[in-house]
């Protein structure tokens, strides 16, 4: 295959009937549950639960499926966060839980946890995974809850404290769900001694503590749980309970590489996400420009430009290059290729510009900009976090700096 | 000659202000802005200190002591404590100065003295108008000369509309230039709408329709069309003046918490990423203060300050964005979280392209 | 579909013309920058490799595989050895391209051969004018018809000027838009005069004045003010993609120098600051070439690429500059120095505000 | 005092002064010595040493003298880089070398060094500063040059090779003057062992290998230098030979951090500077704009303006951003404060601030702006060195960042 800029027709399918449902389903409640945080966004949840996870496959039914697979799930990702960034990530779906789960599982496990999302019916359930600790931060390696095993009931009993787990109130509290957590089960093996776990919703010992007040994306559910003494099964081990102590070569921290690479697939993901955001900020933009008589002259040279000409083209230009990073980076998964510097070049990329993009338009649009009124302003707040989870810009720097450079992780941190 | 200290009188006035920003409003700026509105005890506490009331004129009961450069020291560390509450607080010069400079003796006596009194009174300034292209020189509501009175028509938003406040002062295009009018909130034809926005959200404000108001001659302020030029010019310093205050803030709280903060065993500050991008805050906001208060010794040696106070004005709008931007990356995913100040920063800060005159010095 | 892979065809394109660059180029650069012209034997050599020649049509010559995105593939890698030379030995395309997509049967048989054959001829095309407000679409270069004549006035300056160049195309103003012609260099009323530049030293340029130049009708080629358009967008990938290569090859002697250079016993690339501005390189490089390729394919399916073209041009200028300016900073005190790469591709990268259409693809 | 932003009458006429003298001299000639790289600037060099130096006091003799010494040290960089940095670098003065003997010299030294550069009459001469290092950089207490003491000549005999002597071959050849070389006298003691020297233009044993080839400033001899057992009388000495061991105590780099110092009092005036040819940039785009007929307009908002006006106006922003910390600086020095901080704050700013505004002003202007028949080119050329010499931006972001953070420099490199 040549380079190639066209989306296969399935993917413009898939495009076009996502951004019909942000249309549809999203906007219209999307300043609603941005003023009521932590109510659940009843009818968004319902309608993707009972139409919504169905309703591209019963359209594009007759069609050609889309070829390239992972181009297209970050397309869905983006027209949705063009649609609700915050309804996006409420959404019922099993998410980075999934995500932990198909990559690191077996097909046992893929089947036992994953199948309820997939059958029609039921009541909405939600997948998500619980990394971070208060202490820890971006170090995914200083993580504190504890896995011990107890040989009697061959269960693993979960102690300690997460936060930041995102839908992690409908994967704790709607039967069927599951949380993908992520504890040591042997602290002096540093990394190698990180492991997940599958703990399905209302397990005992999980405890709720409560959701995030946040800048923005308010309708989704940033949840702070409590695991004491929380047991489960022997089977909800993902992977391989072996420790492998660090040693002089790299493969010390296998597992925990292993559980890492699940960004490589989510980072895509996420970058698709904010070029969503970013596009819904500009192209409000240009359309209250077009509205007010305003062109945008593509051909004029820049020092001839109006100072909102030349925002309009280089806000134009940063997000359609973060999207094509996205994209490179999602046509990587889809060939097997292996796209973690990739992966984040464009988590870091997209983050970035969005957020320069949403906080740009704010100003341009100068006091309904500000007002919410408009969905501006909230644009600008949720573009922010896509900055900051799965990574902040930083942690994605270093980890391009690191492949770039060619160093370890000790060297560079 | 060149000089960068301020006098000693202003040093104590910025030493008790700051306190006062530190003890009374730093701990309520959260509340203030959850809850809409700015709390009442500390805007009183404020206006004991009398900070507004010292600049307004000795004839009707206030300090006498006009300086822009005082006024930029105050507005600073006042918005260090928050900015919503620092322009609530400040709020009485918006009608007071206008007033005092320009209104007619009978409008003077009917509305200094309120300002000055031992209750609070809140002022308002109509400038903002609701549209994208806004240009403060060119507003849309206009006033028509009609016999003895004049007409209002326009609508007006981002008023300030504090609990309280009796009038508001309003900028409108005449046949000749800009014209300001001061006319009671309740006054026939005039309706507020309060407003929704991102940031400063402890200072409620109004959309403020103007149909057909009819107001007497009396009410028009004898501002010309310089006049008023230089007055929103005193906006925009006394505006940046509190925008380099938050980014100070802001600044201080991420550089607080980058030494707090460890990762791999060490506090984020000892990384050059974290280290450098404080210590370019740092420089930025000293240099816009700078400017401002460059802007603001020119006020008072009575220049035509267009061209500083631009400056001044855009220099914070666009380093104040970047500082608080960079202080939510400080604090990683405790950036995103209402319950650490950064985040109340940057929505405060993202208001700068339209915050016209929402303070004067 | 969505692909980022070139063609095997064109992965071996990009081999040979690196492998050059490299080997042939690279080493040559700073001299071809000092001496103010390329190495001859460096652009004799290019010339065999055809890599313009096989863009152009069989009938005359040529190899007749024209792919805008082959020639951004390959100016990239020329580009990544040296501007200057690389701009040198696409240069024949100037006057090549137009000739082929727009000259009558004769000028093609004339002009098409001499740039296909066994020695290399440079060409020239005339577009940017000595301006501060030059815009590309509004010469100031005039072309009235006279009779069975073209009576052309005007200045251009930044025009390719190679030793053995024996035509220059011209872009000039008609009454109904755009129109170009093909001339000789030593025409009657033609007068060109070397230039010197802060950059691109390597490629000698004239600014070239029209007095009165008369010139029959068959030299006005056939596009029209849109297909100049066009063409010009052609200019903009190809410069993108030469300003993408520069870029890269900024980007890689600073990570090859930060890895090398130690400062407290440590290679400087292990410090955040360093190491994280190259990661932006990289990432900036990578986001701006996809942006160049996406425009390339859109010209090879024959869309108007204005808007594409734009975005490409105008991100890489904006990046390339970031970046090299960044490595200079990287090499410290070596970075302003012409022994080391840095300010050579830092001034190289500087004229990008004017390059209108130093290459076509 | 009150603050104030105006000058003093002294102040001022230094400011019209010096930039009388860089319309008139320096201006005229800045072309010509940009392209002959390493001839002297006969003409430049003669009127300084013959008139420049004494022309403003002849001229101010009966006008107030300006008490505010250090700002207007600064203005007098700053308008004669206006006129020509590289030609500023080549006056006949004893430069950094003389601030070193200001600072850390005995008031003998100061009367043996420093007396003929006041002296009317005889030939021009040069002071300089040899502090880097082929293989140190920015690295100071990396220096490798040794100092032994020979006790039986009592004199100190230098070896190693020193690179980027700004001034050096002038202050090597010409007899008279000097040039202050940094070495270690003993390299167990690190910084400790660290000081400095002055050693006398054609001392044996000193040689000039050359001068680089630079992007700018090419009128500035950039000289790199070989001592190969060069002897200098004991007396040349500055400070003290005692060497401090590093201690637990902050006190064991003293002497070090004494040399350092130096850089308090010459970064402010290398960010005037820069402030110098930033604005010759600035004031020549303004002056071709307004020629064109564009108004720069003030009191418009930002988003209705031209990108070029609004170009400008950040221009000027940063600029006067970076000027008025310099002068802050400045004015620290004279009233006594110690402004390490400031300074470092006005040489990053202004340093970047200019880089930025020349390299706009070449985008701006186009073809002409890139074209050697304007100056515009060569300003962006020349500003860059003000991002790197005297610490480069990011050894000054260091300094800045560890007096904010109160991190000592083992905490933060």
């Amino acid at each position: 295959m040549p380079i190639d800029f066209e989306l296969s027709e399935g993917s413009k399918l898939a495009q076009a009937h996502y951004r019909q449902v942000a249309v549809d389903q999203m906007r219209p409640i999307s300043r609603k549950y941005d003023l009521a945080e932590h109510h659940l966004p009843t009818e968004w949840v319902d309608y993707w639960w009972d139409e919504g996870r169905f309703s591209f496959h019963d359209k594009a039914e007759n069609k050609t499926a889309p070829n390239d697979g992972f181009v297209t799930v970050c397309l869905q990702a983006e027209e949705l966060c063009w649609g609700d960034a915050g309804l996006y990530l409420r959404m019922p779906t099993p998410a980075l839980g999934g995500s932990a789960v198909s990559s690191a599982g077996t097909n046992e496990q893929r089947e036992q946890f994953m199948s309820a999302f997939r059958e029609k019916g039921g009541h909405p359930i939600w997948g998500a995974m619980a990394i971070t600790e208060p202490q820890a931060g971006s170090d995914a390696a200083a993580i504190e809850t504890t896995a011990d095993f107890d040989a009697d009931t061959e269960e693993w009993i979960l102690n300690g404290t997460k936060i930041f787990c995102t839908a992690g109130e409908g994967a704790s509290t709607a039967d069927g769900g599951f949380i993908v957590v992520w504890a040591t089960i042997d602290k002096s093996a540093g990394r190698g001694g990180i492991k997940s776990f599958v703990v399905m919703a209302n397990t005992p010992g999980m405890e709720l503590i409560g959701c995030e007040k946040k800048l923005g994306i308010r309708a989704s559910d940033t949840a702070t749980l409590r695991f004491d003494n929380c047991r489960v099964p022997k089977e909800n081990l993902l992977g391989s309970a072996e420790v492998r102590k660090k040693g002089p070569t790299k493969t010390g921290d296998k597992g925990f590489k292993g559980a890492m690479a699940t960004f490589d697939a989510s980072r895509p993901i996420v970058a698709a996400m904010a070029t969503g955001v970013g596009g819904a900020a500009l192209d409000f933009l240009k359309e209250e420009l077009e509205n007010q008589g305003i062109q945008i002259r593509y051909d004029t040279p820049p020092r001839e430009l109006t100072a909102i000409e030349r925002d309009v083209i280089e806000m134009e230009a940063e997000l359609q290059a973060a999207r094509l990073l996205t994209w490179r980076a999602a046509w990587m998964m889809n060939t097997g290729k292996r796209n973690n510097l990739e992966a984040s070049m464009a988590k870091a990329k997209a983050g970035l510009a969005v957020t320069k993009i949403t906080q740009k338009t704010v100003q341009i649009l100068g006091p309904v900009g500000y007002s919410k009124k408009l969905l501006v302003e909230k644009w600008m707040r949720d573009a922010k976090i896509n900055d900051i989870y799965e990574g902040t810009q930083q942690i994605n720097q270093l980890i391009v700096a690191r492949r770039i450079l060619d160093y370890p992780s000790a060297m560079l941190r | 000659m060149i000089d960068f200290e301020p006098s000693e009188e202003q040093a104590l006035i910025v030493e008790t202000v700051h306190a006062f920003a530190e003890n009374e409003i730093r701990p309520l700026c959260r509340v203030a802005d959850e809850a809409g509105a700015p709390p009442k005890n500390v805007v009183e506490a404020a206006h004991e200190l009398g900070l507004v009331a010292n600049s307004l004129p000795e004839a009707h009961g206030g300090g006498g002591e006009r300086s822009a450069m005082t006024g930029v020291l105050i507005a600073e560390e006042l918005a260090w404590g928050d900015l919503a509450i620092a322009l609530a607080i400040l709020s009485p010069g918006l009608l007071g100065f206008p007033v005092a400079d320009f209104g007619s003796e009978s409008l003077q006596k009917e509305i200094l003295p309120g300002l000055v009194g031992d209750a609070f009174v809140p002022g308002s300034l109509a400038i903002v108008e609701p549209r994208f292209d806004f240009d403060v020189f060119h507003p849309q509501t206009t006033a028509k000369r009609d016999g003895d009175e004049y007409l209002l028509d326009g609508v007006k938003c981002q008023v300030p509309w504090l609990e309280g406040g009796r009038h508001v002062a309003v900028i409108a295009r005449e046949e000749a230039g800009l014209a300001a009018f001061v006319l009671a909130r309740d006054h026939a034809g005039l309706q507020a709408e309060p407003e929704l926005k991102m940031g400063i959200c402890g200072l409620p404000t109004s959309e403020v329709t103007f149909s057909s108001v009819r107001v007497p001659a009396e009410a028009r302020l004898s501002a010309s069309d310089d006049e008023i030029r230089q007055m929103i010019n005193r906006g925009r310093i006394a505006l940046a003046a509190a925008g380099v205050g938050t980014a100070r803030a802001s600044f201080e709280v991420a550089r607080d918490y980058a030494k707090e903060r460890e990762t791999f065993g060490q506090p984020i500050a000892t990384r050059q990423a974290i280290a450098f991008k404080l210590a370019d805050m740092a420089i930025e906001i000293d240099g816009a203060r700078l400017l401002v208060w460059e802007a603001a010794a020119a006020l008072d040696r009575g220049e035509d300050v267009s061209r500083l106070a631009r400056l001044a004005y855009d220099q914070t709008m666009r380093i104040a964005l970047t500082v608080t931007d960079g202080a939510v990356q400080v604090y990683g995913g405790h950036g995103y979280i209402r319950e650490y100040l950064p985040e109340l920063h940057l929505r405060n800060i993202a208001g700068f392209a339209s915050f016209e005159t929402l303070a004067l010095v």
